[in-house]
């Protein structure tokens, strides 16, 4: 059975909420291609969100491995996104105080290229991982949550501060495109020709009263031009780093490594009574989550093409966790998914900047609330009440780990595991 | 000597630190988690005052160079700030089924509920009482002290909450309860005591006392929807470098933060280049610090 | 003999969570004895006092104090009803004075406090020595005195005490055991709980041994110091 | 410590040091906690291949022991020996290297995993625990998960739970999942297991079960130290009992010595009443 030769079959095998999730996805897919074919959604734009959407997905996934996987309440992911931002921008982009200082000194401006700042970013987003990790990851579950927000806050101050090396709070520009210098690629979006998308030969179809309540015009000309080939350049890109790092999960999440790492959620005592060095397995978890952190901050800064301290601010940090309690702690396609949302709640409310204000009349005052200029706390408001609702409601998440983990091949059919989220989570507890 | 000007700073960030930390502690240690919505508490102290000093006005008279409608504002604003914390507990956390990682989450979630709510209506903007600029102090400046009669009022007004609180918890009733509960919720029950309206007590407390500093907060700098959360870190350093749970080891940890805080330019004068722009990462380290040499605080007992 | 009966558990179905420990017990304490509950470890002697307590809720079965149902009610009302319980550790506030941990002790209380509180520190004098000392301070016996302190200002007719001698020294338990004579003697029924089956049976009227959940003798507490079969039950055989 | 107590000291003889070959040597272990003597210079031996049962009043210390022994707890003073290795003060998982593992007193429930999922978290040294090997050698590690599936297969067939095997590991019944402890402890391969009151709270056939599969286990070569409370079932079971008074050794020897001597008659019931 297949989802191509039993499309229905395989639905009613799914959970209800996994049906749920479904049915929003190919909805909000429609959502977007209506968009797309109305010309209400620029092509390069929509890749655009798909290349933040993306991004915010390798994050979730890389904060899972930690607090999904192994429990580690984490609150340092958006300092981790900030150290791969700033890893390789400080290396690769034209203003930057450090690249200037190493041309000086005599490196070769060849070697100063974003792959070797992806490199670079990675080896420091693992060395201040380790760093944070010694002292923090003996605290117990609460402790642990405030003194890595207090340690992010720490690095954050750096980054702010520290101006001959980063230029403070000017940021960095710039940066240059992750392909510079690579054969074909590196021209790639300049040296496409212009193709013109004509959707319906001869004219567009307008869709108006009474048929729908506003007009929509489809098949008007798409244009894919330079901008174009750029975001599919970066969307291809964050593809590569994603899916990467969910193979590396994946296969990871069903290893016995893995599962001594959700021994350690579950109870670490006895983990430790079993004989594992559970102090070196937290630390593997911390990191690797952390390296993932810092892969999409390597992207995020060859995606926007300026990096400043703002994008190390905590909403960050909990934008992601958004993301992974909504999508079911421990739960790799469950973070994928969180991830997506997250990002169709930052720009969906943007749409509420367009609406202008709604006037409530209660009694004889009215309430005027503003959206035009309100899509910010709005924003917050809806992450707020999403996660209210949801430790109220659902702790485990939409798409709780269903499958049990064992190793791929060594078992003939694999059961549904139970449901774990956030309810069964220890902490708060002297050790 | 700048020294006097440092520590007379110190003591007005201190006490809006010590306002903050006293609520922190007693929630930490009553309802067992890490209350990530109380900066924003003190945020609705001071809007709430923002927006009772706008309707009233002045009132008339002034002490220490602020009108009484100001005094009243304060006043609305810790009854407003404590409300709130009241109806949030009965309505959010009382009913949830989730340790204290939960509870944790979900107060991230109830502090930006709360921020949003204040930002839709005063927008982000930075905004400031409508009470006159001062000079500082006349007499005081040749001392190197330049403060004026408004920081002289948030040190006396936080020294006489204090004090109450202090006069709370040893010689009433509800004092004793609060202090046998947060010893032991076990034998406080078995006791008699009614556990549910002493803890409904403690957020009261804990809130007003957090309304409190956020109206001073407001005063000493100025307004925004991101006053308490931005300052929240700092209290929690406060709180666990005294010992969650102790509410005098709250009181001391916020004096020593607030002093530490304003303290930071005697390093660059004594040439360690640490400047004050890490005043608050110096504090973050030093949280860390305690969490590992001493999980309990200065004032809790040593494991 | 019945209607002097002031506490009664029967037929008591009862444990943690959905581990049951106790299983069909039946018990009772009249008015001014002092009965004693042995058994070996794990035979769920405190969790009858918890059971009667309201700390836990008696699945099957009834709990009555002179006669009316007490069980599934709340410790802190049961209290007012007037029994008192002092747990085996943790029982008293630390980090409050003595004086202080008499007042816990009396919140439920309408009048009389300062009265019933000046009456216990003349019978344990230790106590009045030391008002305003932190009862952290106190050593082991001591707290145990100011435990039963705390529980007697609620002048209770039957007072429930969990393992009086755990972790005391054999002198001080000595004095302990005295103390809870003096209790005793104040008109005030004792349902006790130890582990020292000679010492607990010693000073008590009755004994009741419990195994795996339910009573498996009940006599006069001379009559079980005598039983062979009780030691048996504590070491197999 | 008071005269009484010293005179309880007085009559304690201790255990029987002079064993052939020790698989764990406890040696003067000393633990307080504040104020509290926990565990008061205690000394004995286990013999390999043998069921050695702890007894001792509430309170006795037994727990305490478990602890230190297991690398739990830090000793304050003394010394413990598994294999002839010194590993006083070493961390839990270097003791288990050394084929030692203990299990707890109330089972750990793992959420989120199937009964034969918790029983892979058993085996130690295995390939897929090394993040590395994962990708550099994935046969490798699949033959070790096959391997040990099927032995976690095997162990649960014999413990006669193998239906249980794909049930979530929280929906099972605490007496089953003491089993399940039982069995995946056996998958760490141990010399010594330590069990923590190995049938509190579990029904009396289940209860026969277990003694029947410890003494299957034991006769296949597995040392036992078990902690009980039942002292039927302890006293059918263990051969030595070392009988444990205020944190101290009061004696060893076989069952029915140790039922009938007045010292730890005496120990359990009180003394001079």
């Amino acid at each position: 059975m297949s989802w191509l030769t039993d499309p229905v079959g395989e639905f009613t095998d799914l959970t209800r909420a996994e049906q749920g999730v479904t049915l929003f996805v190919v909805a909000f897919a429609a959502f977007l291609f209506i968009g797309l074919l109305s010309g209400g959604l620029g092509p390069s734009y929509f890749l655009f969100l798909v290349g933040l959407a993306s991004m915010y997905a390798l994050l979730s996934l890389g904060l899972n491995s930690q607090w999904g996987f192994t429990g580690l309440i984490n609150f340092s992911v958006a300092a981790f996104f900030g150290i791969g931002a700033y890893g390789t921008v400080l290396l690769s982009a034209s203003s930057s105080p450090v690249r200037e200082a190493l041309l000086d000194a005599g490196v070769p401006g060849v070697l100063l290229n974003p792959v070797v700042g992806l490199v670079v970013a990675i080896v420091v987003a693992g060395l201040i991982a380790v760093a944070i990790g010694i002292p923090t990851l003996r605290l117990r579950a609460d402790y642990l949550a405030i003194a890595s927000l207090g340690l992010a806050e720490v690095i954050r101050l750096i980054v702010l501060n520290q101006q001959d090396w980063t230029n403070g709070s000017a940021g960095v520009r710039g940066i240059p495109s992750f392909f510079v210098g690579w054969p074909v690629l590196s021209d790639f979006p300049s040296a496409m020709p212009e193709v013109v998308v004509d959707l319906v030969p001869g004219g567009s179809v307008t869709l108006s009263p009474p048929l729908i309540d506003w007009g929509l015009t489809f098949g008007q000309d798409i244009v894919l031009g330079t901008p174009f080939w750029r975001a599919l350049l970066n969307v291809s890109l964050v593809l590569v780093f994603l899916g990467a790092s969910y193979g590396v999960l994946r296969r990871v999440h069903r290893s016995p490594w893995g599962r001594v790492l959700r021994t350690i959620r579950a109870d670490e005592d006895l983990a430790r009574a079993l004989g594992k060095d559970t102090y070196s397995f937290k630390m593997q978890s911390f990191v690797l989550g952390s390296l993932v952190m810092a892969l999409a901050g390597v992207f995020y800064a060859h995606l926007n093409l300026y990096v400043s301290p703002g994008d190390l601010d905590p909403i960050t940090t909990f934008y992601v966790w958004v993301a992974v309690i909504l999508g079911g702690s421990g739960s790799n396609r469950g973070a994928l998914f969180g991830g997506f949302v997250v990002v169709a709640i930052r720009e969906g409310t943007r749409f509420f900047s367009d609406l202008g204000s709604i006037i409530f009349d209660v009694g004889s005052t009215e309430v005027v609330i503003s959206l035009g200029i309100e899509g910010g706390p709005m924003r917050l408001l809806l992450i707020g009440v999403i996660i209210v609702v949801l430790m109220r409601f659902r702790p485990e998440g939409l798409l709780p780990p269903q499958r049990e983990l064992i190793w791929p091949g060594t078992v003939d059919e694999v059961p549904e595991g139970p449901d774990v989220g956030v309810r069964d989570a220890r902490g708060g507890t002297d050790e | 000597m700048p020294l006097l000007e440092y520590l007379a700073n110190g003591l007005i960030f201190s006490s809006i630190i010590v306002l903050g930390s006293i609520g922190l502690s007693l929630v930490y240690s009553i309802a067992d988690f890490a209350n990530f919505a109380h900066g924003d508490t003190m945020t609705i102290g001071a809007y709430t005052a923002l927006l009772t000093f706008g309707a009233i006005g002045s009132l008339g008279g002034a002490v220490l160079g602020l009108p009484f409608g100001f005094f009243v504002a304060l006043l609305a604003g810790i009854a407003v700030a404590a409300l709130v914390a009241v109806v949030t507990e009965r309505v959010v956390y009382k009913p949830m089924d989730v340790g204290s990682i939960g509870m944790l989450i979900t107060s991230i979630g109830i502090a930006f509920i709360y921020r949003a709510i204040l930002q839709l209506r005063f927008g982000a903007d930075f905004t400031r009482y409508d009470v006159q600029t001062l000079r500082p102090i006349e007499w005081l400046i040749p001392y190197g002290i330049r403060i004026t009669e408004h920081d002289v009022a948030i040190v006396l007004s936080a020294a006489i909450l204090v004090t109450g609180l202090h006069l709370l918890l040893q010689y009433t009733d509800l004092g004793r309860k609060m202090r046998a509960m947060a010893d032991n919720p076990e034998l406080a029950r078995v006791s008699g005591i009614r556990t549910d309206r002493v803890k409904l007590w403690t957020w009261v407390i804990g809130a007003g006392l957090a309304g409190a500093g956020g109206v001073f907060l407001g005063l000493y700098n100025q307004l925004s929807p991101r006053m308490g959360f931005s300052l929240l870190l700092l209290i929690f350093a406060a709180v666990i470098l005294g010992g969650i749970g102790s509410v005098y080891g709250a009181m001391l940890g916020g004096f020593l933060i607030g002093m530490i805080n304003q303290l930071m330019p005697i390093l660059t004068d004594y040439g360690i280049p640490i400047g004050i722009e890490y005043a608050n990462a110096v504090a973050f380290v030093i949280m860390v610090a305690v969490l590992l040499v001493r999980p309990n605080g200065i004032m809790g007992e040593a494991t | 003999m019945s209607e002097n009966r002031v506490l009664e558990l029967a037929d008591v179905d009862s444990g943690y969570g959905d581990v049951q420990v106790l299983t069909d017990l039946s018990l009772h304490v009249n008015e001014n004895e002092i009965v004693c509950l042995i058994g070996p470890n794990g035979a769920g002697k405190s969790t009858v006092l918890k059971t009667a307590f309201g700390l836990l809720s008696p699945w099957t079965g009834s709990v009555t104090y002179h006669g009316d149902q007490i069980g599934g009610m709340a410790p802190e009302d049961i209290v007012r009803e007037g029994i008192g319980y002092v747990p085996q550790t943790d029982n008293v506030f630390g980090s409050l004075t003595i004086d202080e941990n008499l007042r816990m002790g009396g919140v439920a209380r309408e009048s009389g406090l300062d009265r019933v509180i000046g009456d216990l520190y003349d019978q344990f004098a230790l106590l009045d020595e030391r008002r305003k000392s932190k009862a952290r301070t106190l050593s082991g016996g001591q707290r145990q005195v100011l435990a039963f302190a705390r529980a007697l200002v609620m002048e209770p007719d039957v007072l429930l005490i969990d393992e009086p001698s755990a972790g005391l020294a054999p002198n001080t338990a000595d004095e302990v055991f005295e103390h809870v004579q003096a209790v005793n003697d104040l008109d005030t029924a004792i349902l006790m709980v130890e582990q020292n089956a000679k010492k607990g049976l010693g000073i008590s009227d009755r004994g009741y041994v419990l195994d795996q959940g339910t009573v498996r003798f009940e006599d006069a507490a001379d009559g079980l110091l005598d039983n062979e079969e009780v030691s048996k039950l504590y070491l197999g055989a | 410590m008071s005269e009484g107590a010293t005179s309880m000291r007085e009559r304690h003889e201790g255990a029987d040091m002079e064993k052939e070959d020790v698989v764990l040597r406890v040696d003067d272990l000393q633990k307080r906690f504040g104020g509290l003597v926990a565990t008061d210079h205690a000394s004995f031996a286990v013999e390999r291949g043998t069921i050695t049962g702890l007894i001792g009043p509430n309170g006795a210390g037994k727990s305490t022991i478990f602890n230190l022994i297991s690398g739990f707890y830090e000793p304050d003073g003394g010394r413990v020996e598994v294999n002839g290795i010194d590993v006083t003060g070493r961390e839990p998982y270097e003791i288990a290297d050394a084929g030692l593992i203990r299990t707890f007193q109330t089972p750990r429930k793992l959420e989120g995993m199937t009964v034969r999922e918790a029983m892979l978290v058993g085996p130690r040294k295995q390939p897929g625990e090394s993040f590395v090997k994962l990708f550099t050698d994935p046969e490798g590690v699949a033959a070790a998960e096959s391997a040990n599936l099927a032995e976690a297969q095997r162990i649960l067939e014999e413990f006669e739970i193998d239906h249980l095997a794909t049930q979530p590991a929280t929906d099972i019944s605490g007496g089953q999942m003491k089993l399940v402890e039982l069995a995946r402890a056996m998958l760490a391969d141990p010399e010594i297991l330590l069990l923590d009151e190995p049938v509190a709270g579990v029904n009396p056939t289940l209860r026969n079960d277990l003694a029947e599969q410890i003494r299957r286990l034991n006769e296949q070569g597995t040392t036992f130290c078990i902690i009980e409370h039942d002292m039927e079932f302890v006293m059918k079971l263990a051969d030595p009992v070392v009988v444990l008074n205020q944190g101290n050794v009061l004696m060893e020897g076989p069952p029915d010595a140790v039922q009938t001597d007045e010292r730890v008659i005496d120990a359990y019931l009180g003394g001079d009443a």
